[in-house]
């Protein structure tokens, strides 16, 4: 693992300040050596990642679209990081298992998370819809930072099950923000990572905003030299990148599964978009920061890529998959549209796994209540 | 005078509180350039500097720690929690350090910290922007409760709350942010830890605050059509609670309802009910009824209308008073 | 059947859960050799192991933060924490996260997490050490609250709260670790989330839970002596509360004390009492009384006694409610 | 300052291990030099220190002996830990601030608190009875880790006042344990102090254990490297050496006043009694541990000092010293016998800074039904 000596950390260097990160594909689009990693898939699996990257683009675009409609309440937008995401989310193998925020969309695809089930917490349908266990995918978690200790304590039960330990290994990824990292949740996780040596990584895309905050109130010194400061390794990587993410993710959570305990990564990125769509960051940001990290667009970059590399990919490839997140697009719309609103007494379901009898009784007491107005309704009409 | 949405009003006293005390400081995520995702802090960072108005790393312990030392200071530290479900990873500073420092020290040490809280629900929003999460603080002894309802009220007792020698929490509803009232900035405030009246009536004493406290003027308007005289009670202070007016009300109307979002069970109205019927109890001609959340976690945007009370749980409420 | 201490029963008990379930885990601060700084674990990382008896780094929101994870891996975690006051660091991932999770899953996800709370003063202890917050847990909804007062409960209690697939917070009073009461672990144990009446009476209800049960039998006892019969109710689950138990005696007794060592303002008693008030209405000769502890922080040990309620205290509510 | 490079902190070293520490009196009472520390005192200075160190064990003795004979409900030792407290207690400049733990009474001796007054918090009566702003040492916090995030407020407060800049600055020191680090509350505030660049020292006692919980339990690395996980300095300091630990307290509350931001310091040290005279360390501590560290008893290493310097001290000083310590336990146990306890209505004052209505009707109330009994008394007797 590249880490930075903690020599100039006492100085004070900016935490954005030019630190090496991991890089296997430049902005413009040309392979690149690291001593540490390497990308080791084909091109075959690069037009996956292609494909990825655009499908998250677009669920995401239209997840923006469809709260513009009204159709949903708020939506977070990964614009930028799907990289990091996809990267990351490809790089687990199906046994491992995922504990993200509300913003990883692009992950979530990966696990095999049908897109429309991310937008019934949005539109206020439900707070997270999918099977966590059947995708390995926790619910997404609002409370910043405190999925990093769920995916800890779940890194112990895979130590105690003995599934930690050789090749075939099972390791958590939790993901989260640079905001987060204030967090005393996400410092705590840090320590029992440590100190139990548990199979967990460590992800966080810093973005560089935390809402309005920028990076330099959450850190001093880059993110990813935290790591340090609690005895495990810590690395920079280019989260624009995804074969970058992809590689450095791959060798954490094999690290972790063969038992050699947890990683940070910080994927460097930027939230191109708005922090949510009720946010409007005209007012704390600049726009030639969003210009210059156009210049790194982490789709892009592989679409160049793939252009420019002979039989990398045809046109056929691209214009498919460009039909392909069309129907993605309009079938998330729809199905989106159509989603039904919870009954009127589905709040009193599964407050307990047995429901107690107040509980019983609320509900039947709420339901004669709600069917008065129809009854009155149907006579001369209630208050 | 002039109309003046309950947000702004806020902004205006958190404006006046720093002009009038150098002392004052606010504090929270995004306070600064982007005046808190509610804009109740809108431009004052441009006008008094970062050292006063503080963009703090994103941490609640640490936004609540850090203002308990600046108090000790000397400091008199406005803090902005997000949102009302953001309020715990604070909680600990404030109900083991906040709420008892002043009494561990005899009296010694001062701490004038206010913690503004945004609360309730009907907003539309995800988890953890919805809660009510009063009951909590104000079973803790060492905290004043606070709840403004209104946009004169928002002017004065932010302020109110900033002069304060002890720590206030102080919950502002945030569905009402962009409702407007006429706000005339001269009058001379009625003391903050008191209930008052907001509508007299004869028959049944009908008890809100914050969020609620229009529901509950609807509900009284509505009931005077059917011939019924409700007396409205915004309670305005939680901690201390003021129940001696609510008692005051009830021994001359008989009835009493209270309505609150927070989920019912060991909500203000439990309080309130125990304290009316123990020193009312040849007043009442029925028992105290409650109309509060249900007894689950805040439900999905979709069905939070079913869940709050409204208008028509609130009259029903009173019908079943009147039915005892 | 041999005398036992409650904190031996639970320390049984436990033991029993992790010989019955080694999906049962033990996790906290000083939990492995020293056995817990009151013993309740005492020997069970020894027969146990490590790995299933989990010494902790010194952090509440990591200890409840990763048993959730744990559970999500199918272990059930029993987390301790070491005195009442230091059950806040944890609390966001109590009452935002272990107490949500199932909700927002839908029904999905179980979390079977205990968190074991030793708790109440009256042990001559410094700050911190003598909280008695179990109201803050009951009114989250999600949560299960139990409390414990005699050996027999507590063996069975600490069993079926793991045996439950929600998330259970078992309250243990710590003041009563030493007494002692007969335990036949052969017996087949109530159902845990229901009060039990402890001693029948006719003449007023006694309600009481976990260390102020022995003040209510005393209390119970010292009224015979003048005449007055009272039924005794252990309300064991404060959440679900078990307010029918109450309400069935006090329709037939017409009248009801409730104790706890809590600050009166939002606790128990007041739930309860503006439920069997509303219940009852037409069977109450006076309206509830409550003894509990008063509305300030809980006060330095050489005047605890006076701040708790006692024999005195209670035997003055009664008679108050006598009164009426 | 020193800090160590991160690259072995990956590979996680023991955080016991010999890691260099800063020493400036060996355990046999040499002086011996350090390239970045000296201590720039006289042997008067010494003298000074050596008696603080024995009243300060001195005091902790009779509280230790208190709690035996039932006059106090517990007692914190801090056998072993003298040095570490006396050095950093006068390293401090009048207009500096402590916030203590439960365990610092030799810093409060150093800061002028009348030892009598912590004794009211462990007899019962009281919560801490000093003037907290008289002697800039605040009250002792019991909830682990707190008080670091108060420090971080007030040297923020310091900053605001202007009061940080030049050699006059005032400065903030922070102590707590080697198990408080695994708090959240702690690592927000190296995140605070680190991004405001306040002016507070961190003071981490290691004394090994926090309570039966040794430190592996806690980190896997160094306590004093957290803090390049944070991007300010961190160094270790020999605990049980009240040279080294007055001197590198000096330098680092120095940097903090004249504007250089937080340091951490690690006393490496060892709790030699029981955590509190409620534990029974045999539980969990084998007798070889303690006995390797009276080898380095902070206390005699100075006496040797002194001793062996001819003109250092004579006996009449050390015989002084110990009339003074037998004065001050004397003193000590009679005033905490004859300590009063509080009136039976006190808890019902300064819960808030003006009484609410009903408080005062409680208070009243309270103090009625108390004298009936007074009455009944007189009477016939009550219940
Ligand atoms: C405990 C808590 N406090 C505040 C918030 C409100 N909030 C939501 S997102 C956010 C910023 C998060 O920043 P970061 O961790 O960088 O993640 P990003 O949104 O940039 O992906 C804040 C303050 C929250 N969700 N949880
Ligand atoms: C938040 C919190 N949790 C638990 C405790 C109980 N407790 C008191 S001291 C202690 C150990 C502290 O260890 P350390 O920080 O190393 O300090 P030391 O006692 O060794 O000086 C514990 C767990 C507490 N006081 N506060
Ligand atoms: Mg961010
Ligand atoms: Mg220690």
């Amino acid at each position: 693992m590249t880490t930075e000596s903690s020599g100039d950390l006492a100085t004070g260097e900016p935490a954005g300040a030019s630190v090496p990160l991991v890089q296997l594909l430049t902005p413009d689009g040309e392979r690149v050596e690291h001593p540490d990693y390497e990308f080791d898939g084909t091109d075959e699996d690069i037009r996956g990642f292609y494909r990825d990257l655009v499908l998250t683009r677009r669920v995401d675009a239209e997840g923006v679209a469809l709260q513009r409609q009204g159709e949903l309440g708020i939506w977070a937008s990964l614009l930028g990081q799907e990289a990091a995401q996809v990267g990351s989310g490809r790089a687990m193998r199906p046994q491992d298992y995922a504990f993200p925020t509300y913003r990883e969309h692009g992950v979530a695809m990966c696990r095999g998370v049908d897109p429309v089930r991310l937008l019934g917490l949005f539109r206020g349908a439900d707070q997270g819809s999918w099977d966590a266990e059947k995708h390995n995918f926790h619910l997404y978690t609002i409370v910043i930072g405190a999925q990093t200790l769920h995916a800890t304590g779940y890194a112990m039960g895979i130590q105690r099950d003995g599934a930690v330990g050789d090749d075939d290994g099972a390791a958590v990824i939790a993901y989260f923000g640079d905001g987060a990292t204030s967090q005393g949740d996400v410092n705590e996780a840090f320590i029992w990572a440590s100190v139990m040596n548990a199979p967990v990584v460590f992800f966080c895309q810093n973005n560089q905003w935390a809402i309005s905050v920028p990076l330099e109130r959450q850190t001093r010194i880059p993110i990813y030299q935290r790591a340090a400061g609690f005895g495990f390794p810590g690395v920079r990587v280019d989260g624009n990148d995804v074969l970058a993410s992809y590689a450095v993710t791959k060798a954490a959570l094999d690290n972790a599964r063969t038992g050699n305990g947890p990683t940070l990564i910080e994927a460097y990125t930027y939230r191109m978009g708005a922090h949510t769509t009720t946010d409007d960051p005209t007012r704390y940001r600049v726009a030639a920061e969003l210009d210059e990290w156009k210049a790194k667009d982490p789709v892009s970059r592989v679409r160049t890529y793939l252009e420019r590399n002979d039989g990398a990919a045809d046109e056929a490839f691209f214009a498919a998959v460009e039909v392909e997140a069309d129907e993605l697009a309009t079938r998330i719309r729809r199905e989106t549209q159509e989603m039904p609103s919870p009954e009127p007494t589905s709040f009193f379901d599964h407050v307990y796994v047995e429901d107690t009898p107040r509980l019983t009784r609320d509900r039947e007491a709420y339901a004669a209540y709600l069917e008065s107005f129809d009854a009155d309704a149907a006579a001369v009409g209630g208050h | 005078m002039a109309p003046t949405t309950l947000g702004k009003a806020l902004n205006m006293g958190l404006r006046k509180a720093m002009e009038d005390d150098p002392k004052v400081l606010i504090m929270g995520e995004d306070v600064g350039k982007l005046g808190g995702v509610f804009r109740i802090t809108d431009g004052l960072q441009k006008d008094f500097g970062e050292d006063r108005v503080i963009d703090t790393p994103l941490a609640e312990s640490g936004i609540i720690g850090t203002a308990i030392g600046l108090a000790l200071r000397g400091y008199r530290p406005v803090c902005e929690i997000q949102f009302d479900g953001f309020v715990w990873p604070g909680y600990d500073q404030i109900v083991a350090q906040l709420a008892k420092m002043h009494y561990r020290s005899q009296g010694r040490l001062r701490l004038p910290v206010v913690v503004r809280i945004p609360f309730g629900g009907g907003i539309g929003a995800v988890e953890h922007h919805s809660e009510s999460p009063e009951a909590y603080f104000a079973h803790t002894p060492g905290l004043r409760v606070v709840v403004c309802s209104n946009p004169v009220d928002s002017y004065f007792m932010i302020q109110q709350a900033i002069a304060t020698d002890d720590p206030v929490i102080f919950f502002e509803p945030k569905r009402r942010y962009y409702e407007k009232g006429e706000l005339d900035t001269s009058i001379t405030p009625e003391p903050m830890f008191q209930a008052r009246t907001v509508r007299p009536g004869t028959d049944l004493t009908l008890v809100a605050y914050g969020p609620m406290v229009k529901v509950a003027l609807e509900a009284a308007s509505a009931a005077e059509a059917e011939g019924r005289s409700l007396e409205v009670i915004d309670l305005r202070s939680l901690s201390p609670l003021d129940s001696d007016t609510v008692v005051a009300s009830v021994r001359r109307t008989g009835r009493a309802v209270i309505v609150h979002e927070a989920s019912t069970t060991l909500g203000i109205g439990a309080e309130l009910a125990a304290r009316v019927t123990e020193e009312c109890f040849y007043s009442l001609e029925s028992p105290v009824l409650r109309v509060g959340g249900f007894d689950t976690p805040y439900p999905p945007a979709k069905v939070e209308e079913e869940w709050l009370p409204d208008l028509d749980r609130v009259l029903d409420a009173v019908d079943r008073s009147f039915g005892f």
